[in-house]
């Protein structure tokens, strides 16, 4: 669009903002200028995002604005937002204690950014092939900050990621290369064969033979960054070692865009008739997750460890509301997407903060949080309830619309959902009430918190579930047409 | 206009709730809190009142709020309005009676912002007329009812029972979601209206059935899933157990009836047997398993899970007469379930709110260490009473009056054409006798014990008479049991709309009948006038005081009580309860509980005391939870082994999960 | 309607005057078959006028619940006593409760004397009152199968047309009826702590269940409590007669002579039931408390048996 | 294209295939690390034959970075660094040689079958590449899942990466190749450098229970 004679292009500027911004971090010393930096970067980015609304770029080879991803990007930037407001506190507590030196906040910073950047390209790549590069940066960075804290445990964590993430890169990039295989005798040589819009366009005469292999082993690669069981295993680990922010950010933005991966090519799938439906495939892999993780919350003693594996246990959902398909489970699966990102960061905004407070993330070690620190205490309790699916919480409608349009079209899947649920549900709040009930335990310190991110998130998530303002509605319900 | 209301005042009370979140500390909280209450539930109260007394057409309204391409659909009708009467008069005196209970609360911040969001939840869920809502206030309901379990957070017990309580709860709301996923089909009607439109076929209707019994008797607490009743109602503050077990037990029957009377189409005839056969169970192991009991609030909940039976037996008996078209019946069916819905939920509360008083007086709710206390408290005593007599079914008062209704639709059951149920509903009325029979001994035990005897600790000894609020609330359902008891007619007529929208019929008008008696069918068959026994019972019984007196002596000794020449015996020789209940254990108890008792006497000589030990299991919790619990706790331990695998095992459950796929694709036609 | 009223007061002060005398004549005729002389006819309402004169000895934790109690119970039973036809069908008030309500009227009775036994705060007192309500819970489930399978033949649970039914031809003879006579005399030995189930005439503390729930009472008190034991005996067997030999009960309306023929009946059949019970009590003995379930659990399932078979088929 | 292009292309892609079985067999790491530069050089051959065939010059760069990165770098610096950080020789595997062979036998056979479903609409280069590849893919893997040891598993990683090279350059006329071929080659020195860096010996299959415990942070 053009303001007074400057032309000025939104997407852009969601991704030069970071790239800029990880520039200045890598050089500037001081530690309050870059965290105040790191979240102008992230403020302006949000902006950038939310004046796609007014003009959005028409699609160009390589970068596509459209429907989908719009809601992606938003989400992405905003929670990017708050995030790098909580890492402000936190990271200044890190400083304190002294586990965190300021070359490392630097570099910590410098790295935000880039993942920042790396996870807008992924969403704006009109091009499989850049999206590709860009979900690959994303995993470097992200192992890069999940081993920041240099423990062995950290360092285990980070290697594993590392290398479960690499093998899954390298499953779909082989995936890549076979959807371009199936494009190229259709679209012809060259950069149309990775284009999405030619592709989705052109889907229908692809060689679906070709496209299955593809999506097997894009469900694989991307399914990996998501933390389908069983491609989960660095999941856990990695939430629970690397620094709070992170971990709020891998669960509640790297996920969904390697999701939103996922999404693409079952589009491009679901185009062709004589392809395999990957409707089934996604059900079966969620199902799996959400019963396998439910089950794993029962074992838990760190705190970190028990909401990665609700993390899983929720991409399970989603990716099978996906699965099932159709307008209504489309629409509660992105619904719930959005409301999972939003609460699960909020939720570790919290731990975060606790695990500050605590001076620990075994949950044997802290008790009775809700008397300690009440704020801290119903806030995460306010969490749980949210990601439990409880009203008058958002997911509570998402979970609701699942269900209910699952069970009249296949009971059975149905009532595996339910049960996963209803497990899981029990896990969680197992745990929850040695946290934040029964006699204090652990130090009670005063917690120098700041709650605004998360009460913002929490507050948002309770607003969707009694009331959605119409134009998201209608947006939501337009991408859930466009997804089949 | 009645609905507004109503709506209103839901919204006044979320409002108070984040008023307390705020006012949290504040010394008046208490007050403003319970106060506000007091005054909103009183209007709704009214409102509701003149809706369902002048039979009013019903009333709906829809916010855009909830599911957006919905909306959310609010609806009053005589069922609504019935049920919202009921929560109202529960809320209202509960309220009354807080104003002096919660005084003594310890951690007011803890239950003051809950206490007005469960009150609007369970508003909320009664004037629902979409799936989302009412789940929406379900769900709503049980979570602030979890919060206010576990307000006393440090006793490990009171977390553990809300813990139970939250999983069943969420069980029973998703078998709701289940059943309205069935009900609303594919296309996601979610509102009631569309659900009516669109009846299912007898087969799913019976799923749907199962599912609401499910559902919500898992609320109700239906027998096997009553397992979180007795822990959690004790566990809360006691204005909220008598909440929880007078009211939102409630608000279970209403969801059931909501969906099976209204949305699941026309019944067939054996619907019902499940239902009888499940309320039958209830009753009688309701009434057993307080017998057991020892402590106060323990053993009222236990009577909540039998008395929920009875309110089932009455809708299992209108369903099956309404399957075979016999209205009439149908109607007086549904009138004893419906009017001993309102009783019990006037005498539990007032029962609860008694122990409540002797707690807050004592700081006991285990009966072995109280006794005597309507010498130190005998307003309470007296108001006790009557609670207990009436929960006993004991004429002229209300518990006996929707029982007696309920016998007179047993008496009605040959004209079922179906064997089936002419060979259960005798049995199931044999049940209901018994149990009627244990409650009368059960509160025996439970007044005799707490109130009657002398004191057994010096707790009991201390004890004061309870605050002013808390009496006037207690004074005030007292009252309404006896109403309820002596005028059953008006109740039963002010129930004609409910019958009219359900079955499509009503009970004979009883308002003009000679002395307000109530005739179910014909004077000739059966009749029976509260008015009269009690004026009876007051004359004669004045009338032989009065005569005696004046004839005969009226002068009184007091001396020692008779001891077989062992002076002064401790309390401790006392009757306790459970050596009150050991007949009655060691009939019932024995099969039913395992219930053993194990005497070890010393030999003569030996001066070490007797001891008696009893030991009791509980059935269902054995033989359905526990092995549940050990399952998933079995599974949790297979799949955790999962956590701790190396990266090359985790590498090679990738690879395995390719080769799967890829096979799957080499065989893939 | 004056006149109904009347007949209503002569039949309430009828079984009043005549309950003493029934058990003055079931304790006589049980000493002449043991061979003794017995006390007088009379000698209950010596008993009970004497009581009246005496002071009462309350014990110390005796509470107000105590004293009221006697009256409660005595109401409770005379009110009952009062409703059940004797000597002529349909009462001026006898619709004002029926069969069951007239049950539940004995059970509230039974409810607060089983109170009154633990209000002292003696042994022995909860002994009486645990028992009484175990033998309860088992009698009064029993006595309602059995008024389900009255109701079920007369089509009705008011004493009076169920009175008028069985008196009509159209009755017959059914198995249901047979079980349920069978059962409800022995609701009735329980229901009024006769031999076998309790012994009235005990003072064994460790055997009697009765005897030993009313231990503290004196005077007025007991003298009520005595009263209104003897007024439930004498219901029962009225409600027996009315039901199983409903002969010559006077018509609603019927004339003088009639109501004397009534009253002429139902004392003769009283005599006669008194008789038998005599003779029962004394060719039988006590039995363990713990066999009580078992007899009443017979009863039981005799009761729920005639129901079932009313239920399955009309003929039984 | 003609005949003998095609042969050559398939020769190359078959002893891609052929020499992982050789790395398959090895059960020494010097050997091991000999055989790898092998695999990378036949690689690097096959790359610049697709270059050739396809004249897309920007191929080359691929080859190039194959050639040197991959045959020469790489391999060294591994030998140095099993000096340096005393990794023993001995490779223990999890399965033995002979089922291993089968297994891969098995997954040639499986990828074969799966390609064999492609409509012969594409053109059989890229059909017998694919399948190759896929090949060369699957045998990488199972090396991975074999091997206990970190570098055996590090040197299947990178012929799983020389399998996904051999398939982007046989897509014809496929873009971003080279950028592709770039970013693996720093993935990889990223693996390499954190061998180094982390000192990880047999971290990839830690046998030592205390270690996972102190790792997972969970069992107490």
């Amino acid at each position: 669009m053009t303001i007074d004679g400057v032309t000025f292009n939104p997407l852009a500027g969601v991704l030069a903002v970071p790239v800029v911004a990880a520039a200045l971090l890598a050089v500037l010393p001081d530690y309050r200028a870059t965290a105040r930096l790191n979240v102008v970067a992230t403020t302006l980015t949000l902006l950038c995002a939310l004046s796609l609304f007014f003009g959005r770029p028409q699609p160009t080879p390589y970068l596509l604005v459209d429907d989908l991803n719009g809601t992606f990007i938003v989400l992405t930037t905003f929670v990017g937002f708050t995030t790098s407001i909580f890492s402000a506190s936190y990271i200044g507590h890190e400083l304190e204690t002294g586990r965190l030196t300021p070359p490392f906040v630097r570099f910590y910073h410098a790295m935000y950014q880039v993942l920042m950047f790396a996870m807008n390209l992924a969403l704006v790549a009109n091009n499989i092939g850049l999206m590709w590069v860009a979900i690959e940066l994303a995993t470097l960075t992200t192992v890069l900050m999940v081993g920041i804290y240099r423990t062995h445990e950290a360092l285990e964590a980070a290697w594993k990621y590392f290398i479960l993430g690499s093998v899954g890169i390298a499953l779909a990039l082989f995936g890549t290369i076979l959807v371009y295989m199936a494009a190229r005798p259709v679209v012809g040589e060259g950069l149309d064969a990775m284009v999405w819009t030619v592709l989705v366009r052109r889907a229908g005469d692809f060689d679906p033979a070709l496209l299955d292999l593809a999506f097997v082993f894009l469900l694989l690669g991307y399914g990996t960054k998501v933390g389908l069981a069983p491609l989960h295993a660095w999941l856990p680990d990695a939430h629970a070692e690397g620094p709070t922010p992170i971990s709020a950010v891998l669960s509640g933005l790297l996920l969904n865009v390697a999701l939103y991966a996922l999404l693409r090519f079952k589009m491009l799938l679901a185009a062709n008739a004589a392809a395999l439906a990957p409707g089934p495939l996604m059900v079966t892999l969620g199902l799996l997750s959400l019963v396998f993780a439910a089950f794993m919350l029962y074992r838990r003693r760190d705190i970190k460890r028990l909401f990665a594996y609700s993390s899983i246990e929720h991409m399970g959902i989603i990716t099978f509301a996906f699965g099932m398909g159709g307008p209504i489970a489309n629409f509660a699966g992105l619904l719930h997407m959005t409301m999972h990102s939003l609460t699960k960061s909020a939720i570790f905004f919290a731990v975060g903060h606790v695990a500050q407070v605590k001076g620990t993330q075994r949950i044997a070690d802290m008790g009775g949080l809700t008397e300690t620190h009440p704020v801290l205490g119903w806030g995460l309790i306010l969490g749980v309830v949210a990601i439990a699916g409880l009203p008058p919480l958002g997911i509570f409608m998402s979970e609701f619309l699942v269900v209910s349009s699952t069970f009249a079209r296949a009971p059975l899947l149905a009532i595996i959902l339910v049960f996963g649920i209803l497990v899981a549900l029990a896990g969680l709040f197992l745990r929850l009430n040695s946290i934040a009930f029964g006699e204090p335990r652990g130090p009670s310190a005063k917690a120098q918190a700041s709650y605004v991110p998360m009460f913002t998130h929490l507050a948002l998530v309770l607003a969707a579930g009694i009331y959605m303002p119409p134009a998201l509605v209608a947006w939501f319900q337009n991408v859930a047409g466009l997804l089949g | 206009m009645t609905l507004t209301i109503a709506l209103a005042g839901t919204a006044a009370l979320f409002a108070l709730a984040a008023l307390a979140v705020v006012l949290a500390g504040a010394a008046a909280a208490t007050r403003i809190v319970y106060g506000a209450c007091t005054i909103v539930t009183a209007v709704s109260l009214v409102a509701a009142a003149a809706h369902l007394l002048n039979a009013a057409a019903p009333l709906s309204l829809t916010l855009p709020l909830g599911v957006p391409w919905l909306g959310a659909h609010f609806r009053l009708d005589a069922l609504s309005a019935f049920f919202l009467i009921v929560v109202d008069l529960g809320a209202l005196c509960a309220s009354v009676f807080a104003l002096g209970y919660a005084e003594h609360e310890t951690a007011p911040q803890r239950v003051l912002p809950f206490y007005p969001a469960f009150l609007a939840a369970m508003t909320l869920v009664v004037l629902a007329d979409d799936a989302y809502t009412f789940l929406f206030g379900w769900e709503f309901m049980s979570l602030t009812s979890w919060a206010l379990v576990v307000s006393h957070h440090r006793v490990p017990e009171n977390v553990r029972a809300g813990y139970v309580y939250l999983i069943m709860a969420s069980f029973g709301t998703l078998a709701l979601l289940l059943g309205f996923g069935l009900l609303a089909g594919p296309g996601g009607l979610y509102s009631f209206e569309a659900m009516r439109g669109a009846p299912p076929s007898a087969t799913l209707g019976a799923l749907a059935l199962v599912l609401a019994l499910i559902g919500a008797g898992s609320k109700a607490g239906i027998v096997p899933l009553h397992v979180w009743l007795p822990l959690a109602h004790p566990a809360a503050p006691s204005h909220v157990s008598a909440l929880m077990s007078g009211v939102m037990t409630k608000v279970a029957v209403y969801g059931f009836m909501r969906i099976v009377f209204d949305l699941a189409g026309a019944p067939a005839w054996w619907w019902s047997i499940m239902v009888l056969a499940l309320a039958g169970a209830t009753t009688v192991m309701g009434v057993l398993y307080a017998l057991m009991q020892h402590d106060l609030k323990r053993l009222l909940a236990y009577h909540t899970v039998e008395n929920i039976g009875i309110i089932f037996i009455g809708l299992g008996l209108a369903l099956a007469f309404k399957a075979h078209g016999l209205l009439f019946t149908a109607a007086l069916a549904l009138t004893a379930a419906l009017f001993h819905v309102l009783n019990h939920s006037l005498f539990k509360s007032l029962l609860f709110f008694g122990a409540g008083a002797v707690l807050t007086a004592t700081g006991e709710r285990d009966m072995e260490h109280l006794g005597g206390l309507i010498h130190r408290m005998p307003q309470t005593a007296f108001v006790f009473l009557v609670g207990c007599a009436a929960i006993a079914a004991l004429p002229p008062l209300n518990g006996f009056a929707s029982e007696w209704l309920t016998f007179q639709a047993i008496l009605l059951s040959p004209q079922l054409p179906s064997w089936g149920l002419r060979i259960l509903v005798p049995a199931v009325g044999a049940l209901l006798a018994l149990a009627a029979a244990l409650a009368a001994a059960c509160f025996v035990k439970a007044y005799g014990v707490t109130f009657l005897g002398r004191p057994r600790t010096p707790a009991a000894q201390r004890a004061a008479e309870t605050d002013r609020y808390s009496l006037a609330a207690m004074i005030l359902l007292a009252v309404l049991c006896l109403i309820a008891g002596i005028l059953p007619g008006l109740f039963i007529d002010a129930l004609a709309p409910v019958n009219a929208a359900l079955i499509g019929a009503r009970m004979p008008a009883q308002i003009g009948t000679q002395w307000l008696a109530i005739v179910p069918i014909a004077a000739s068959r059966s009749s029976y006038d509260g008015l009269l026994v009690f004026l009876f019972m007051v004359m004669s019984g004045a009338l032989a005081a009065a005569a005696i007196h004046r004839l005969a002596s009226d002068r009184l000794r007091r001396a020692p009580a008779w001891d077989c020449g062992y002076p002064d015996l401790s309390p401790a020789t006392q009757y306790t309860a459970m050596s009150f209940a050991q007949p009655i254990r060691r009939v019932f108890g024995t099969a039913l509980f395992h219930a053993r008792e194990t005497v070890e006497m010393p030999p003569p000589g030996d001066t070490r005391p007797a001891r008696l030990k009893v030991e009791m299991r509980d059935p269902i919790w054995d033989f359905i939870y526990a092995p549940l619990a050990a399952g998933i706790g079995a599974a949790a331990d297979r799949l955790n082994r999962l956590q701790f695998l190396t990266i090359r095992q985790f590498l090679s459950l990738v690879f395995s999960a390719l080769v799967i796929l890829l096979l799957v694709l080499a065989i893939w036609s | 309607m004056i006149r109904d009223l009347i007949i209503q007061c002569v039949q309430m002060l009828l079984v009043l005057a005549l309950a003493p005398l029934f058990t003055g004549f079931v304790r006589k005729v049980k000493a002449r078959l043991l061979y003794r002389q017995g006390a007088p006819l009379i000698q209950p309402y010596r008993d009970l006028a004497r009581l009246m004169r005496k002071d009462v000895v309350l014990a110390e934790s005796a509470s107000w619940l105590f004293r009221v109690i006697p009256y409660l119970v005595f109401a409770a039973t005379w009110v009952a006593a009062a409703l059940v036809p004797t000597f002529r069908t349909d009462l001026l008030f006898s619709w004002s409760a029926d069969l069951i309500a007239i049950t539940a009227l004995l059970g509230s009775a039974r409810f607060f004397l089983a109170l009154a036994g633990l209000d002292v705060g003696t042994s022995f007192g909860g002994i009486g009152s645990s028992r009484e309500v175990m033998i309860a819970s088992l009698a009064e489930p029993a006595m309602i199968m059995i008024v389900f399978t009255l109701a079920l033949i007369a089509g009705s649970t008011q004493l009076s047309t169920m009175a008028e039914f069985m008196a009509s031809p159209a009755v017959g003879l059914r198995v249901s009826l047979g079980l349920a006579l069978i059962a409800v005399v022995m609701v009735a030995l329980a229901e009024n702590g006769r031999i076998p189930v309790d012994n009235p005439a005990t003072h064994l503390e460790l055997t009697m269940v009765h005897e030993a729930m009313v231990l503290e009472y004196s005077g007025r008190h007991l003298a009520l409590i005595e009263l209104s034991a003897a007024l439930k005996l004498i219901l029962y067997f009225s409600v027996i007669a009315c039901l199983f030999a409903p002969w010559h009960l006077a018509p609603a309306g019927a004339a003088l002579p009639a109501l004397a023929v009534g009253i002429a009946a139902y004392i003769g059949k009283l005599a006669v039931g008194g008789f038998l019970l005599a003779l029962f009590e004394t060719s039988i003995a006590k039995m363990r408390v713990f066999r009580v379930p078992e007899f009443l659990g017979a009863a039981l399932m005799l009761g729920l048996l005639a129901t079932l078979l009313r239920f399955v088929s009309e003929s039984f | 294209m003609n005949g003998i292009d095609f042969d050559i292309a398939h020769l190359l892609a078959g002893s891609l295939v052929l020499v992982s079985f050789l790395e398959l067999y090895q059960d020494r790491l010097y050997a091991l690390l000999n055989i790898y530069a092998l695999h990378a050089l036949v690689l690097a051959a096959s790359v610049a034959w697709q270059a050739f065939i396809q004249d897309a010059p920007h191929l080359y760069v691929t080859a190039a970075i194959a050639l040197v990165f991959k045959a020469i770098v790489i391999p060294v610096t591994l030998h140095r660094m099993i000096v340096r950080l005393g990794i023993h020789r001995e490779i223990e595997q999890v399965v033995g040689v002979g089922p291993a062979m089968l297994a891969g036998m098995g997954l040639v056979a499986l990828s074969m079958v799966v390609m064999l479903r492609v409509t012969h609409g594409a053109d059989p280069l890229a059909r017998e590449d694919l399948a190759f590849a896929l090949a060369v893919v699957l045998l990488g893997l199972l090396m991975m899942v074999t091997r206990r040891n970190a570098v055996s598993q590090v040197v299947g990683f990178m012929s799983l990466e020389n399998g996904l090279v051999l398939a982007a350059t046989g897509a014809k006329g496929m873009p971003l190749v080279v950028e592709i071929s770039v970013a693996f080659s720093i993935l990889i020195a990223f693996i390499v450098i954190g061998i180094f860096l982390f000192r990880i010996r047999e971290r990839f299959d830690t046998v030592d229970v205390q270690v996972i415990d102190r790792f997972r942070g969970e069992r107490r």
